[in-house]
């Protein structure tokens, strides 16, 4: 198994989300992240003292997927969430040796 | 000069100002968390900008000299202000008066949300406030205004407030357009416990708004107090049975809604009506708001925060029915409506009061924003309305972890 | 009619009705994220509902008729309402009290947090507003009333409104039972910054409430303001001195909570009594009442908010101890207290009406509880409890990021 | 007695009083979500502590005795407290200038902002509240006071509250040192939608401050609400135009900032100027205060949120500027200022005033604090400076998820 | 090393942090997610507008571990998370290269 | 490509994140978290009642890098993040098998 973790723009949240969907994708993991990338971050004023911030928020998506799923979610994610303006974000891919369904104890792709 | 009015006017006045920051985290909290700043700066600076431009001009415009339609120039700057018939000091007529001048305008950036430019929107408020608020003040609330003439009734401003704002509002929305997703993006509310501090203020504030407009303490304000009450209790029940009927849940923001609706409605039956009419006002008000949402959608509006539903359709439904619940008995002033032995003649000139407010307004409104858009732009850039006013238009963001 | 009368029982009205929402944010801030609305709605929809049942009915219980237990029905819907005595106009105390009679079903929202169907919560208030409020607000408001006669002084309610919640609540925490999870999963408040914004509106308010119950803009008026105060002011102190040694920190909510318990205890006493009186009063409320917090795990009754505590217990503190130090010379109204050469008689009273009306309100309440539970029940289901009332009842979330 | 001139003062009491939470939000929500329990603990421990040693100590320091200094013990405890000239119950004064005493210690803890022991703040403002508040409301509030017989005026409290609190949160600051990362971690707002409450209550409230300050419901009460409300708008216009110029954008939490720094201004020329002097004033205020901002920068003090920039710097505008536009056609009290015709003998006044609380009270506040210091320690310990407020003096968290 | 990722029902947090520790656990990472699954979401109405909202709170547990005792970690997790009714949650194992303890430095079993 | 988790203490963000952009690192996606370990927990108070909280606020920072930078960045955290008390945190390395911006559809290096 794989886990995919794509971290995005949150506006994009709920059309990667219905396209993983319909591409069979039965869970998704969500949680509200901020990101520094090449997208620069912005100055914040209070009281006349300057702020830089250098963090966006952004949307981090952990997917665990079969390994014949891994390519799909990939391509699915990378398809939707693009604008093609800078800070689209990234997605990176790493190995899953075990999955646990917590309800019933079923392990590995069942458990998915 | 009564010391006992003056005291309850005074009181009033501080009530009506608190509206306005009220109506700002009832509006604040119902948009999304990266444009809550940019609501509550469009309406606190119109406590600013609004209130100079009411001392140094509105106020003459409103109640200066003797014509029907504009006054003149006898009280800018307000110096040596007189109004006829006041047990009241005149400064403490023109601190109740400016306090509606204040939250008019503010009441049009519920439609606007999320997408005005601020330096526009600052334009815009100060134009109209002149040339729209204080024309349509005078006609309702002035003596010597033409509506007033006619016979038309408006205890606390349903017309020159709340049908003038509400109408305002749509002709902007239609100016410069709906909100960049629009339709597919979700937009619920960011904080709806702010929102219902909104309401519990609006609700407190309203008690003067009505209540004051008595200009004294006396029986008329006692039972504009009571309608004003029982009519925001009412619209409540009436709007949360409708939505349980049509969603199947009565909502928080629903049990707010129908409360402001009813408040609206009753404003200019305040100090007209009696005995149940505040119920049946209000129950009213609550469904016939309800079913209003719809109308945005139906005219492919983004009102975004349903200014037209609220304020415009609970405007007109109030400033019409009283043409039917008016009761000269109840508090001694005002007449009576049809209900009440007085024929149609009251709900005629309701009509026509209401009716005159919403065209004027509507047209100079509409001219008003069509005129910025095409000069300096009203409407935010994309990237700006994607980051959001907070950071685009003031540089700050509202909440830290 | 006395105009300046008139403008302050008008400002009091409002500054009560203010109240409930500031009950609502004080409440509202010590649940979970999941229930915050289910807190607020119960709170805003007390004032839609208890409102009209008590301008169609529950005034008329209350003030109308000349029965010692139970009114007529002369003033339903409000119809040619006349009180004896006033220097006000009528419709502006049946505004006072309809605010009163507003918040006490209210109060009882903070004990069932978390567990009670909105529908059911509706019923509730619906029939306790008029069979148990009315009733008790009669027999200690009105000078018909049989506790009145008696001699029985209670200023601004502790009886009819503090006792009688705080026992209701106590009765219907019985029926419902404890929240799933009560006693072994944290439920630390979500919000008290929230909790202190109603803390400051309750305490606002708190003027209108009880130098309000003057009745007008008089010494008795302005000494009830100073005692509510000063009473707040020492509780505080007191519960965080008793906090301080038992837990090692004074805390936020504690010092809220001391104020609100101040409130409640000098709410009897607010025109009877005066010079350092209110400072022992309210120290010795937040003293007493931070004990009583014991009292619902001793009962192991998960009275979730703290209602026994702060208001039954206050409140019977309040009424008992003003038989100590009521003095007629202070204001020029009520009685002497023991320590005022007043012999234990006015004591006695007080022991009778704070008795009376917790019996009245335990049973009442109880069988009304009870009856809901076995007919359509008041507790929600356990999955509807897991997901949060915001959700389960009302279809909303209070929060999005 | 005069019901309308009670009522009033009554209502303007209430109005103060809100006034301390509200300035508990405005602060609370300018500090990090750490610190905000200390913040509005502090804030609300004022209205505890302060006031149970005003009703012991404070009033009869500062109203009793005809001595121009300090008062004797004569109104101790309240008891018969007696003052010439009120149309007012005495009571009604007392409570009115109790919410003044309950206030002024609390605008220093915007200074001291995330770094004061609970227990050492409770002592400091306990001292501070007796030895320098009660003595400098004397100076100025009481006709016996030494400065009110110099003829200086200050109609509520430029001096004795905005100036007095301003320059002793400057001393106190010096004592205890700055923040821990002050300069390189970045600590913006945890919330202004919290600030923006604060802002709302402290405009509402301040109606009372300023038109409360009348002593009764007439045209002085009526021209110091007008003005209030002007030079709160010309000062926020003012500020927001500064602030456009050097940073590009007008902020929201700059528009309140303004809005605050025109009502200090204002404060002491309430009741004593008229016309277009406010929008003056305000404006002024507005943009002399954004410009002060850098004093502490200059001065290398961390006074957190900047009580210095606020209410000293627009204390002293406003004390001093009065000597210039007074004008007593305007309200029939007072005198005339430079610009009206009354030469410059008040303004010379008025610098003598302004400066003689500013000095008394820079060393009064400094030894005190200094004192404390020495002793106890004022200053957290770094580790829980770290942790926050909340956690380490209250034991408490503000949100959970 | 081995990292144990668990995603639970929000509830569960105590009692899984407690039987964690009684198992000898010397550390773990938590954070606020909203997780989609077969769970079905929920509707929220506003204003009369219908929002599907498909996202539920979840907790979202991460515990670097030793290889011997990961599987204990994911048996006690397994244990104590599960209330048998759809949403429990999913765990999964990734294998890690390296752990370094900021504070001193000190690498692999050590720095847990 | 490697992908670095480091769990450090919310005031050092902005040590690190500067420390990492001078150090050459493009990107970097934070996240709040709690954590628990040796650095203990503490007790608040509520009306009376105390509740132990275990749990201390931290930031969770995820950083994708190339097998040459890793150490890099490891060592970058542990240097500025250290304040020698006791819940500095932890760092743990996981292999990514791949890596994609969303933007171009770039993978591998190009993707940092
Ligand atoms: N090396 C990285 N490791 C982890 N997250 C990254 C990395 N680079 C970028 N990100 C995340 O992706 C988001 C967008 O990346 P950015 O470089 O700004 O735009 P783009 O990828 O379109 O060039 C960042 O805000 C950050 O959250
Ligand atoms: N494939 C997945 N990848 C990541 N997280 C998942 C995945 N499947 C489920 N989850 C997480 O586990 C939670 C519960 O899963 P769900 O399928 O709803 O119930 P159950 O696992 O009991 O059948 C989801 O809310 C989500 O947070
Ligand atoms: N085994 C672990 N797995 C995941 N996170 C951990 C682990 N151990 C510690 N942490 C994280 O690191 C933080 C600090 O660890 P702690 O043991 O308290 O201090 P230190 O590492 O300095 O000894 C914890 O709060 C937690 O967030």
């Amino acid at each position: 198994m794989k886990l995919i973790t794509a971290v995005i723009k949150p506006f994009k949240l709920d059309d990667v989300k219905d396209a993983l969907k319909a591409a069979g994708i039965a869970g998704i993991t969500v949680g509200e992240v901020r990101g520094f990338g090449r997208q620069g971050g912005h100055t914040e004023t209070y009281r006349g003292a300057e702020y830089q911030i250098d963090f966006v928020p952004k949307v981090c998506l952990q997917i665990v997927a079969d390994d014949a799923q891994a390519d799909l979610v990939v391509d699915t994610i990378t398809a939707t969430a693009a604008t093609g303006k800078i800070g689209d974000g990234k997605i990176w891919v790493t190995d899953v040796e075990r999955v646990v369904r917590i309800r019933t104890g079923e392990e590995g792709t069942d458990a998915l | 000069m009564d010391t006992g009015d003056t005291a309850w006017v005074l009181a009033a006045a501080a009530l009506v100002a608190f509206m306005t920051p009220g109506l700002a985290f009832f509006y604040g909290g119902m948009v999304r968390s990266k444009n809550v700043l940019g609501m509550l700066m469009q309406n606190l600076f119109a406590m600013g900008l609004v209130s100079v431009l009411w001392a140094v001009l509105g106020f003459s415009i409103a109640f200066g000299g003797t014509n029907g339609w504009v006054g003149n120039f006898d009280f800018a700057f307000l110096t040596d202000v007189d109004y006829a018939g006041l047990t009241i000091p005149p400064m403490a007529f023109v601190a109740f008066q400016m306090m509606f001048a204040v939250i008019t305008p503010a009441l049009i950036t519920g439609a606007t949300a999320d997408r005005l430019k601020f330096g526009s929107y600052a334009l815009f408020i100060a134009i109209w406030s002149i040339v729209v608020y204080a024309p349509a003040a005078r006609w309702v609330f002035n003596p010597a205004g033409w509506l007033f003439k006619r016979g038309a009734l408006d205890f606390a401003g349903g017309t020159a407030i709340h049908i003038n704002a509400g109408i305002a509002a749509l002709a902007v929305v239609a100016v410069i357009g709906n909100r960049r997703g629009h339709g597919d993006e979700a937009m619920p509310p960011h904080n709806l416990p702010l929102t219902m501090i909104g309401t519990g203020i609006l609700w407190f504030g309203w008690f003067g708004f009505n209540a004051g407009s008595a200009l004294g303490a006396n029986g008329i304000a006692a039972q504009a107090l009571v309608n004003t009450h029982l009519a925001a209790a009412a619209a409540m029940l009436g709007w949360l049975v409708v939505e349980k009927l049509v969603t199947g849940h009565g909502t928080t923001l629903g049990a707010a809604s129908g409360a402001v609706a009813g408040l609206v409605a009753i404003t200019p039956c305040a100090g007209f009506v009696g005995g149940a009419s505040p119920l049946i006002i209000g129950g009213g008000a609550g469904i016939v708001c309800y079913l209003a949402l719809r109308i945005k959608t139906v005219l492919r509006l983004d009102d975004s925060l349903d200014v037209i539903a609220v304020h415009l359709v609970g405007g007109l439904f109030g400033s019409i029915v009283l043409g039917l619940f008016a009761d000269a008995s109840a508090t001694g002033v005002g007449a009576d409506g049809l209900f009440f032995g007085g024929g149609s003649e009251l709900l005629f000139d309701q009509i026509v009061a209401s009716g005159a407010v919403l065209v004027f307004s509507l047209v100079a409104s509409y001219v008003i924003a069509l005129a910025i858009e095409k000069t300096i732009g009203m409407r935010v850039e994309p990237e700006d309305e994607y980051v959001g006013l907070d950071r685009s238009q003031h540089a700050e963001s509202a909440y830290q972890p």
